[in-house]
């Protein structure tokens, strides 16, 4: 199997799909020519022009609204936001609209559109090119919101939201891009959305999380397994609407569980998972239900000094396993 | 009155037709109001005054063809294309039969997927870029239908008449905007509302064609909509029409417009009323005589009333379909 | 104490702190001559004139933003959204800019402004007239976010919003407004931000909520007591940032939890109540943390079957607390 | 070249001191392109091509009392607002002196509300309804001064444009709005981002005067916008103005241009680089020589030496510092 970037797979996902139907096309800003700040888009608008891979005026509200409009005549659009904070102009549209577009219609109308995005710090891009944006969006019945944290589910998912008869917000993490390669297939293949992965088996605690954040906890169970320690790590993939049962099944598992984002820790989507853990299994558990977080601060500084503070990372999350197995 | 519709290219029949539209506009909406005061149904949002504007601008397009995005006063537009009066009672008692929304919306939030008209929802002009966008798939679909959507003056205002509208002048897409302004966004005159001198104005900012007409002459409206239209199917691209006409209503059954609006000015606008004026015209040039009044408005009455009945006796969605829908159900679309 | 309707108080809290400050000012759709489409600002446009009672044009990311460039220069404006369900234009204006510049300018400006709007249901409101929207702010460090359940708290909290040096959104329940009536102190008094306030004292089991939903869980409790079961419910007042402390020492009290919002369930911020029980106290409870929570469908339908079906109510609430109690 | 200063009431000492203003700007930024290609600060983004716009417009304000609001380019407009050259160095090395933001925000993100300049963020123009609130603000008090805000012809196509200005014109507030058009937004160039003819069409739809002007001409730009500062201050409201100038460099750090400009392009737009063309205006008018050059540019030189020493090894901000004024601490306002 080819080993690529995460990045790879995302625009191989697109070239894919727009191949396979051409009812599929790509709007955003710079998505053409330039191929996207962070290249996403690479080669798509030489292969299908620039009528299939439309750089829009700089405005994302019209971005979204425009992409829900082509989406309920049937088109499948794939709207990519330059980064995750500038989403927040077309909070209305995706909001008001797009997720509720089929359930205020009766089933009528659809809105088959995918919101792309890239997110998460570490990458000097201080408060606004650095945010965990998915908490104000994980509260929309109508979204599912899809954040992949391996080239193979990034591909397998992105493919499954293009084909996805209702709104998904698909959420990359823009430091894994590069940094995070991993084997692709070369077939056709998809990955359900809705389904948490269990990354690594474990019996001694549970950390659950999504994003970048999987890799550290993987990297962090290295370590512990070396102290004898066995950790079992589920990768939540959709982070809304959660994979119930999953994250059942990971609590129950080993009773120990350390819940991690990188996103602010109040009102962050691991409450959600908290909540479900201690509704569902409370009485499984032999332990307090942690959470590892970013700090309750509007969003992670430019300075290296106070991103490193703000950021989660191996050691950090090596640390809060070490205080859940010895607990 | 001098003849101007057959200029337009309309024979007596269409003006018939188009009388017959308002005035069953007007009566569905009379109905809504009488309805509400008896406690029957909860909201009313109406669309008196602006009769002349939506049917004016309705069929200057292809009903059979064209996809409309219509705002929330638009009974007249959603008539001319295809919803019935049943259905739009059946929406005003929120009943599971409403097309619009099985009841799960308010009256007034249109869409009806087989009549090509888009759902619509309370913020306002969220349906430009809508519009926008099935016109932008018209075109990479190589379809030659264009694209409708009406909004208030206050809505003007919003973002995403800028947003959307810039879009459709950049990629020159087949759009039809009608702003409706009838002066007034609830108790917000037009003078705290809109800093251009009028609507239309604004077209510059987005590369197309405007133009103000009177929202009240239905011909007037037509005959902008019409060239706009033939402009949009000729790849020449978007318009933005300005109809300027009045809210002979409250602004919904919610308000009670005295409190900021003069009795003097009330009164006043009772004399522009399009009903009267446009069957004052049909009359002056021999298309309508009073028998013929009568006979379209007993006919028109008649369909109301039995529309009424009917969503009135008709049921109630179950309580748990409230669960349905969110997501499309084993793999459809 | 005079007694008074929610809205008065609220009213009221805004005439007296108008007339104590002149830089206090209300701008927003309707608040003129109209007095608010619900006449929470009757009076003030005639007392305080155009001036101090400025009618916007209809843009919402106007009114937050031009209410935060006050704001920035000193004045203490009151922004009124006509719904919750409107905010959502404004949404980046709030989120990136209100409750980011304090954090962002190293304490060089502040943003003093209060975002008021009516939400919730049961009004025959439908879709856009009827959420709950606090999820979606509820993750933003910088912005507070205040909802009272009674007069008193309603006038007390809008006036210590008001003075407050930070941006705070001040959502009142539209059901509310006229349905609940209570004393209010004649003189200027504040309610501190960031307290939840018990509102019944009890042994059996506690309620943690706030809203409306706070008198459908007192009336509930009434209700119990006649069984002979003790219910403790406190009243959240401030949802962001949560107060820790009372949640944990309520859920601490009785070791059976409830918690009820009329939001969705999944995302809303009940869940990170939940969140803070299972991280803190989790061996104190007895019984698995229980929510109660609207269907997880887009927002509540028009026809009042649905619409009942949808909203929580003293029934739903008396139910889930006899559940609760039997555990 | 005639001598168009005097007209505009401009001594030769007001000329050289914009020019210095201009060339310390461009000097400014081309050392943090240099600081960034030797890794030694992660990001730039250039007023490069622009300084004639920026120091034109800011000199016609008052840079004692006025409000600025200005966008991410502004290098030349913060100087003139007070911010110097070593504030602006400890912002490029994110260090805790940065008045900005201590080192919080990129550069470029300006803020000090010493010198009233309001407090900036990445997403495109949301500064404009800042610089509209701190106008309505002023109204209220009954102080004098006026705001001024800028954005890039791309940032025109937010919805914060239209509604901030429309809420300006509506109120008559004195705002100066000075869009600095450089053709691009990243890669997307003018006719694929703004449907207007040209962006000063815009004004009409908020009821102010707009015009366009040559924004590489330091005296053109000064002249729209101390008429439209002169007209704020009499009260006669907002205005909106587009000034046409390049791109001088890739949009930031992180881009490369080559990939969407041709070579001729780049090359052609040397010929009218501000800094050289206001420096030929001058000589030719006999109030810049070689000698004094010379001078000039070494004072600039050394200033921005010391001014990158110092930001170099200034300290950063302590981690924990990262937890700090998420809200007012201990009372204060
Ligand atoms: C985004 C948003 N803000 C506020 C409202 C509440 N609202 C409903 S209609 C209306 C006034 C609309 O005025 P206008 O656009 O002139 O249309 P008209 O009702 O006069 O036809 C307002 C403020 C809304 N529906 N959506
Ligand atoms: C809301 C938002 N969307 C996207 C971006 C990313 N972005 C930064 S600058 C820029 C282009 C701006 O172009 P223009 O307004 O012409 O200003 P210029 O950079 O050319 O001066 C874009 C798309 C952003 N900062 N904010
Ligand atoms: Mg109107
Ligand atoms: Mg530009």
């Amino acid at each position: 199997m080819p080993v690529m970037s995460y990045i790879n797979a995302i625009t191989l996902a697109m070239k894919e799909e727009m191949e396979r139907d051409e009812k599929v096309f790509v709007l955003g800003e710079d998505v053409g020519k330039k191929g996207g700040v962070f290249k996403a888009t690479a080669g798509l608008y030489d292969q299908f022009g620039e009528n299939r891979v439309i750089d829009t005026p700089l405005a994302e509200s019209a971005i979204a609204g425009v992409g829900i409009g082509a989406a309920m005549y049937g088109m499948k659009p794939i709207a990519e936001f330059q980064f995750a904070d500038f989403i927040m102009p077309a909070v209305n549209q995706i909001i008001s609209e797009a997720s509720r577009i089929r359930y205020r219609s009766n089933n009528d109308w659809s809105c088959p559109i995918v919101f792309r995005a890239p997110f998460g710090g570490g990458v000097h891009g201080a408060l606004y090119h650095s945010q965990s944006v998915e908490a104000v969006f994980a509260n929309q019945p109508g979204l599912k919101i899809v954040i992949p944290s391996t080239p193979y589910d990034a591909k397998g998912l992105l493919k499954a939201a293009v084909r996805d008869p209702d709104p998904v917000m698909f959420f990359e993490h823009k430091r894994a891009y590069r940094l995070i390669k991993g084997e692709v297939p070369e077939d056709d293949y998809t990955v359900e959305i809705g389904k948490a992965d269990v990354k690594r088996e474990g019996e001694d605690i549970t950390v659950i999380t999504y994003g970048l954040a999987v890799h550290f906890a993987l990297q962090a169970a290295e370590r512990l397994a070396e102290d004898g320690i066995s950790v079992h790590v589920l990768d939540l993939r959709t982070i809304y609407p959660l994979d119930k049962e999953a994250i059942i099944e990971a609590a129950k598992k080993t009773g120990k569980v350390l819940l991690v984002t990188e996103d602010n820790k109040e009102g962050s989507i691991i409450g959600e998972v908290a909540a479900i853990i201690a509704e569902n299994c409370l009485f499984d558990l032999d332990a307090p239900i942690q959470r590892l977080a970013g700090p309750d601060v509007p969003a992670m500084p430019y300075a290296p000094t106070m991103e490193k503070f703000f950021m989660i990372n191996p050691d950090k999350v090596e640390k809060a396993m070490r205080d859940l197995a010895e607990f | 009155m001098a003849n101007r519709h057959k200029k337009l290219g309309l024979t007596n029949d269409d003006l018939l037709n188009m009388y017959e539209t308002m005035l069953m506009a007007r009566r569905v909406d009379e109905r809504m109001w009488l309805l509400n005061r008896a406690g029957k149904i909860p909201f009313v949002i109406s669309c008196q005054g602006q009769e002349a504007t939506q049917i004016g601008a309705a069929f200057a397009l292809d009903n059979t063809k064209d996809y409309i995005a219509p705002y929330y006063r638009d009974l007249g537009v959603v008539l001319h294309f295809g919803m019935t009066p049943k259905e739009l009672m059946l929406s005003a008692f929120a009943k599971a039969e409403d097309p619009n929304s099985g009841g799960r919306q308010m009256p007034g939030h249109f869409g009806q997927k087989k009549n090509r008209i888009l759902t619509g929802s309370s913020p306002v002009t969220t349906q430009l870029p809508h519009a926008v966008g099935v016109a932008l798939a018209g075109k990479m679909s190589g379809e030659d239908f264009i694209t409708f959507t009406t909004l208030g003056e206050g809505s003007s205002n919003q973002g995403d008449f800028h947003e959307g509208l810039n879009f459709a002048g950049v990629h020159k897409l087949p759009v039809i905007t009608v702003v409706e302004n009838n002066k007034y966004a609830i108790s917000v005159p037009l003078d705290r509302q809109v800093a251009a001198k009028q609507v239309s104005d604004r077209a510059a900012s987005y590369g197309m064609p405007g133009v103000t007409v009177d929202g009240n002459d239905p011909l007037e409206v037509y005959k902008a909509v019409k060239e706009a239209a033939d402009r949009a199917r000729n790849g020449e691209g978007p318009s933005l029409i300005e109809a300027v006409s009045s809210r002979m209503t409250a602004h919904s059954s919610d308000d009670d417009h005295r409190a900021y609006r003069s009795a003097d000015e009330l009164e006043a606008q009772k004399s522009t009323d399009p009903i009267l004026t446009f069957g004052a015209y049909l009359k002056e040039n021999g298309v309508l005589n009073d028998d013929l009044e009568k006979e379209i408005n007993d006919r028109v009455m008649e369909i109301v009333n039995e529309a009424t009945d009917y969503a009135e006796n008709a049921p109630y969605a179950d309580p748990e379909s409230a669960l349905k829908y969110v997501y499309a159900e084993g793999g459809e679309e």
